[in-house]
């Protein structure tokens, strides 16, 4: 029977539990976290989701067709481009249709503009959890400039409802291609800005390096995709496992992670290399774009056999998107009728929020914001 | 044991150094704000709404789904906007007009503290009377003020008479002159 | 009550008062005339060059240029709703912090004649308000209820601690160089020029006032190393409770530690108050005693304002350091730098003896 | 093509376990009915069998085709790419408020957790080793009273009156 040493006994502290949420200033957004603490250093944590649940889901069944592409905006409105292309390529499956290439061509541009316009918001939510206000506002200065494309070509910033089944709903007008390029050559400019103000700063990767390592057999257990699963190595992109949209035309190299210079070696997992990843995936759009924008086609933008009555056929269809947090699946079933028998989404977020509980074992209570900011749950695509 | 005494005193200065230089590195990356020309020094909020870079209605592209307007006289009531729409922000009602065949579209109500600018509503209008203006400044202090009326209001009983005293004056004279 | 005699000769009742009560009234007028205008001014700057800095406008509603915001924010909170009764945790970090602030001020250095309190060890009384201002801040987070304040008061203390260390070792350089602690000594051991300040005397000067400035960021928690009072995990730690009246004196508190820090600062590493081209030897001559305080204090807190815009700057670009980093690079890069400064300039100053 | 060579294998699978084979979608993607009391059987021996090495669940869900549930999971293997849908179909009880057992492939697949906690909060399928809802907040008497997702839901009728 080990005797327990008295100054153990005496000095026995018992675990603080913090309740966080559902808002807070620590959380991406409005969840709860039960924390029990040791001092700063955590001990455990649970989350609890659901506060954001719209029964966009349910939704879908009481609405005609033609309204499905303007609720799956609503998945998650910092990438609305992703929610509409899975709905209306599973669609675009059953009724099997065939997206003309300029079609294509304009939703592989505005996909990329999401995904850079998604991960600029990533960076403005990493700097805000570490109180680095300087890079937020030159970011959202040139997210502007993303998002006044997103109002040229589809008439709204965020929630575009510009893709219909078969293709867009209409032309882009043509002034539309040469802001983009112009757009690709600003973000050439300010990525160096962002990397000498905000990448390369020590403090930024002192607080970054070594937190919240998920390694690679983890995120794959777990099924974590996208930028998260490719910073710990689980490579694995959509746009190159099964192309979408002609996404198999153009060569791009899909970003992986790697430390920085200054320990240059394979990425570990943790929340500097997120970060990283995130910059590249934003070149790497940003060289898809200027490949989309010069090789456009011109010609028919939209299926037009559609007919007075536009019957989806019954059938049923799983298609993959890649969005700026991972896999987004949508698995569609059509029995004919006016309105979707069944619309599911498999958010990538859903596996973001299953690794928290693992990441936030042991790490200190300021680094909480820090890590829950680099993993980035979407919590309105995962609460649907 | 020497050499790693000398080597994490090499190391351990290498860091300090590292960190000044990336320290001040971030520093003179916001220099040119304070002091440069060009469009870096220009201010990007403004003080709105700002006489000369605020934006006007039609300093927008021509596609921004800004607030809706409905053409009453062209709208033909078929509802099909009504019941298309996503936010259900939008509320008809509808009864004879002066002859019987037409329809009076007394209430066309869009409740724009609900509508989420998707604009299927405009796609889907068979007559279109119902487009986008890009006005977009509709803010308000009360949520029934965001209720927009296109409707031509209720027909009341004496109208009814009125009408049907013309009509049967029109009948008498079509009556007269065959 | 040399410095005061200048300005109240004329005043009958002042000149037969007796001298505690004009010892009082100098720290009530330092206090008004001297501190407070500084820190509107400090946060007026702050805010207007955050807002350069960052391509924004910054505050331009209250009056022209928005000069008049820290007044309006001032009022803003004046006219919050008070709180309930002041709990007795409270009641201790009341008074402890009133009493740093408002003792502390007769230790300020604020030019030759401005002196109240000039002793042999009048260098370190203010390094002693700087550690009563903590305390005062850790029981103001003990106070809190919940977890956020205790975090916080735990961060202070343990910033605090880290920081005073080198913070001593780095006031032991100057005072080795001036050859003693003594405001007027550490004053006149600089001469007017930028070359004969002691920072600029030798390299180890220099980072002996670099490892000064930095160990005050880390003592008073100023931004970027503010864990104690960071908003995003712990709801601004340890003034997530207060509001209206408190929170403009937890403010004042923590301007007012910077504001002191940084007039220490300038006062032995960056030639304290000697006007440029002989001005203060001209004017003690002349006899000009009243213009003589005001130039010097004008041109002391010049150079203090530039200090804390440089370290304002610093900490607007750069991201917030955690606790355990911070008290880390304390022990494990300050001090050491701090004792190197100390050998060095002792070794300077050993060396000029034997010539 | 990949889904030929698939089911040229699943033919090989022990008898009885697959009920019917079907291709769905323009892109021919396979998909097998089992059985669900198997699921968890046929489950692990995908996993593990080296030819077919399904070692990644990518979705779980659930489609109510009239009276009858129909769980589908969305099966990946890493390295060799290819995919596969187990299906498995659940009746749905009479009684709009009462749940349905069904079995948890949390033990096969760990990636199966939110999806299951998900599904027992919005269609009342209860999976067994399931036991902490996501969203405790929203299924309680004044949350959604009910099932949402079932076809038979009448919206927020608290559990109790409608009887």
């Amino acid at each position: 029977m080990s005797i327990q040493h008295p100054l153990e006994e005496c000095l026995k502290t018992d675990l603080a539990t913090w309740e966080i949420g559902p808002y807070d200033a620590a959380l991406p957004g409005p969840m709860k976290l039960r924390l029990s603490l040791d001092g700063e250093v955590v001990v455990s944590a649970a989350y609890e989701t659901g506060f954001l649940h719209r029964g966009l889901e349910k939704a879908f069944e009481q609405q005609p067709w033609r309204a499905v592409v303007a609720y799956s905006d609503y998945l998650d409105t910092d990438g609305s481009i992703f929610g509409e292309l899975a709905v209306c390529l599973a669609v675009e499956e059953i009724a099997r249709i065939e997206v003309p290439r300029r079609g294509q061509y304009v939703r592989v541009l505005l996909s990329e503009l999401g995904r850079i316009s998604a991960h600029l918001g990533y960076i403005v939510r990493v700097a805000k959890a570490m109180n680095a206000e300087t890079i937020i506002h030159y970011v959202l200065r040139d997210r502007e400039r993303v998002l006044d494309l997103f109002e040229l070509a589809t008439g709204a910033r965020y929630t575009l409802n510009y893709l219909r089944f078969g293709g867009i709903q209409t032309d882009i007008t043509d002034g539309f291609v040469e802001r983009v390029l112009e757009v690709c050559e600003l973000f050439r400019v300010r990525l160096k800005e962002y990397n000498d103000l905000f990448t390369y700063n020590h403090a930024f990767l002192k607080r970054t390096q070594g937190l919240g390592v998920l390694s690679a057999d983890r995120a794959a257990a777990l099924g974590v995709t996208g930028p998260n699963g490719r910073a710990s190595g689980h490579a694995f992109d959509v746009r190159k496992a099964h192309p979408y949209s002609g996404y198999d035309l153009f060569d791009f190299a899909v970003p992986s992670a790697g430390g920085i210079e200054r320990d240059e070696g394979a990425s570990v997992g943790d929340a500097n290399d997120r970060f990283l990843l995130r910059l590249r995936e934003i070149s790497t759009s940003v060289d898809l774009l200027k490949q989309a924008a010069e090789g456009i086609p011109s010609g028919e933008f939209n299926y037009f056999g559609w007919g007075e009555k536009a019957i989806i056929p019954s059938g049923e269809a799983y298609s993959r998107v890649e969005t700026s947090r991972g896999l987004l699946g949508c698995h569609v079933v059509s029995d004919g009728g006016p309105s979707p028998t069944r619309i599911q989404f498999r958010p990538p977020s859903l596996a973001h929020f299953s690794a928290i509980p693992e990441l936030v074992k042991g790490i200190r209570l300021e680094d909480l914001p820090v890590l829950l900011a680099t993993l980035d749950p979407g919590i309105s695509e995962a609460d649907r | 044991m020497r050499g790693s005494v000398f080597s994490t005193l090499v190391a351990y200065l290498k860091d300090v150094l590292w960190a000044l230089r990336s320290v001040w590195g971030s520093c003179l990356t916001a220099v040119p704000y304070l002091f440069g020309s060009g469009d870096l020094h220009r201010e990007v909020t403004e003080l709105y709404p700002d006489p000369i870079s605020s934006k006007t209605p039609d300093d927008l592209p021509a596609k921004s789904r800004g607030f809706l307007f409905n053409d009453i006289d062209r709208c033909s009531g078929c509802r099909e906007c009504e019941k298309i729409c996503p936010a259900r922000c939008i509320r008809i009602e509808a009864e004879p007009a002066a002859d019987e065949s037409k329809i009076w579209i007394s209430v066309f109500d869009v409740d724009f503290s609900k509508c989420v600018f998707c604009g299927i509503c405009v796609e889907v209008c068979g007559p279109n009377s119902l487009r986008h203006t890009r006005e977009f400044e509709g803010a308000s202090y009360s949520n029934n003020e965001m209720v927009t009326r296109f409707g031509r209001g209720w027909v009341s009983p004496e109208q009814r008479k009125k009408w049907a005293a013309m009509r049967r004056q029109i009948e008498e004279e079509d009556g007269v002159r065959s | 009550m040399s410095w005061m005699s200048p300005w109240i000769e004329g005043i009958g009742i002042l000149d037969s008062a007796p001298a505690w009560v004009l010892a009082a009234l100098s720290l009530i007028v330092i206090y008004i005339f001297i501190v407070v205008p500084c820190a509107a001014l400090i946060s007026y700057l702050d805010r207007k060059l955050t807002a350069d800095f960052q391509a924004r406008v910054g505050p331009n509603q209250a009056g022209p240029a928005g000069i008049f915001q820290p007044l309006v924010d001032g009022l803003k909170l004046l006219q919050k709703q008070p709180r309930d009764p002041v709990s007795w945790r409270e009641a201790a970090w009341l008074s402890v912090h009133t009493m740093a602030l408002y003792s502390t001020v007769a230790v300020l250095p604020l030019g030759s004649a401005v002196l109240l309190v000039d002793t042999d060890m009048s260098a370190f009384l203010p390094f002693w308000s700087a550690l009563v201002l903590a305390l005062g801040t850790m029981l103001l987070g003990f106070s809190q209820s919940g977890v956020p304040g205790w975090f916080g008061g735990i961060r202070v203390a343990a910033q605090t601690l880290a920081g005073a260390f080198p913070a001593l070792i780095a006031l032991l350089c100057s005072g080795v160089a001036a050859g003693g602690f003594r405001w007027s000594l550490l004053a006149a051991a600089q001469g007017t020029s930028p070359l004969q300040w002691t920072a600029f005397a030798n390299p180890f000067q220099f980072l002996a006032f670099a490892v000064f400035v930095v160990s005050g960021l880390v003592t008073l928690g100023i931004p970027p190393m503010d864990a104690p009072f960071s908003s995003t995990d712990t709801h601004g730690g340890v003034s997530s409770g207060l509001w209206g009246r408190r929170y403009i004196l937890f403010r004042l508190g923590r301007f007012y530690g910077f504001f002191l820090w940084s007039v220490i600062a300038v006062t032995i590493f960056l030639g304290a108050w000697s006007l440029p081209f002989g001005g203060s030897d001209y004017l003690r001559e002349q006899g000009y005693l009243r213009l003589l305080q005001t130039l010097e204090l004008l041109w002391l807190l010049l150079k203090t304002l530039l200090l804390m815009i440089l370290v304002i700057w610093a900490a607007r670009v750069n991201p917030r350091t955690r606790v355990d980093q911070v008290t880390d690079f304390a022990w494990t890069v300050l001090s050491p730098f701090a004792l190197l400064a100390l050998i060095g300039a002792s070794v300077v100053v050993a060396w000029g003896y034997f010539q | 093509m990949e889904t030929n060579a698939l089911f040229a294998k699943i033919n090989k699978l022990p008898e009885g376990w697959v009920l019917e084979r079907v291709r769905f979608g323009r892109s021919q993607t396979a998909s097998i009915w089992i059985e669900g009391g198997k699921v968890i059987e046929i489950g692990r021996f995908l996993k593990d069998d080296p030819n077919f090495d399904f070692d990644w669940l990518e979705n779980v869900s659930v489609a109510q085709l009239d009276r009858v549930f129909a769980i589908s999971y969305f099966l990946r293997s890493r390295n060799s790419g290819h995919t596969l849908v187990l299906r498995c179909s659940v009746d749905v009880p009479p009684n709009k408020q009462d749940r349905v057992e069904f079995f948890s492939v949390q033990e096969v697949w760990e990636a199966a957790a939110p999806f299951e906690s998900e599904i027992s909060d919005l269609f009342g399928i209860v999976f067994s080793s399931n036991e902490k809802s996501m969203m405790s907040a929203l299924t309680g008497e004044k949350g959604f009273g009910g099932f949402p997702l079932r076809k038979d839901y009448t919206a927020g009728v608290p559990l109790g009156e409608d009887g």
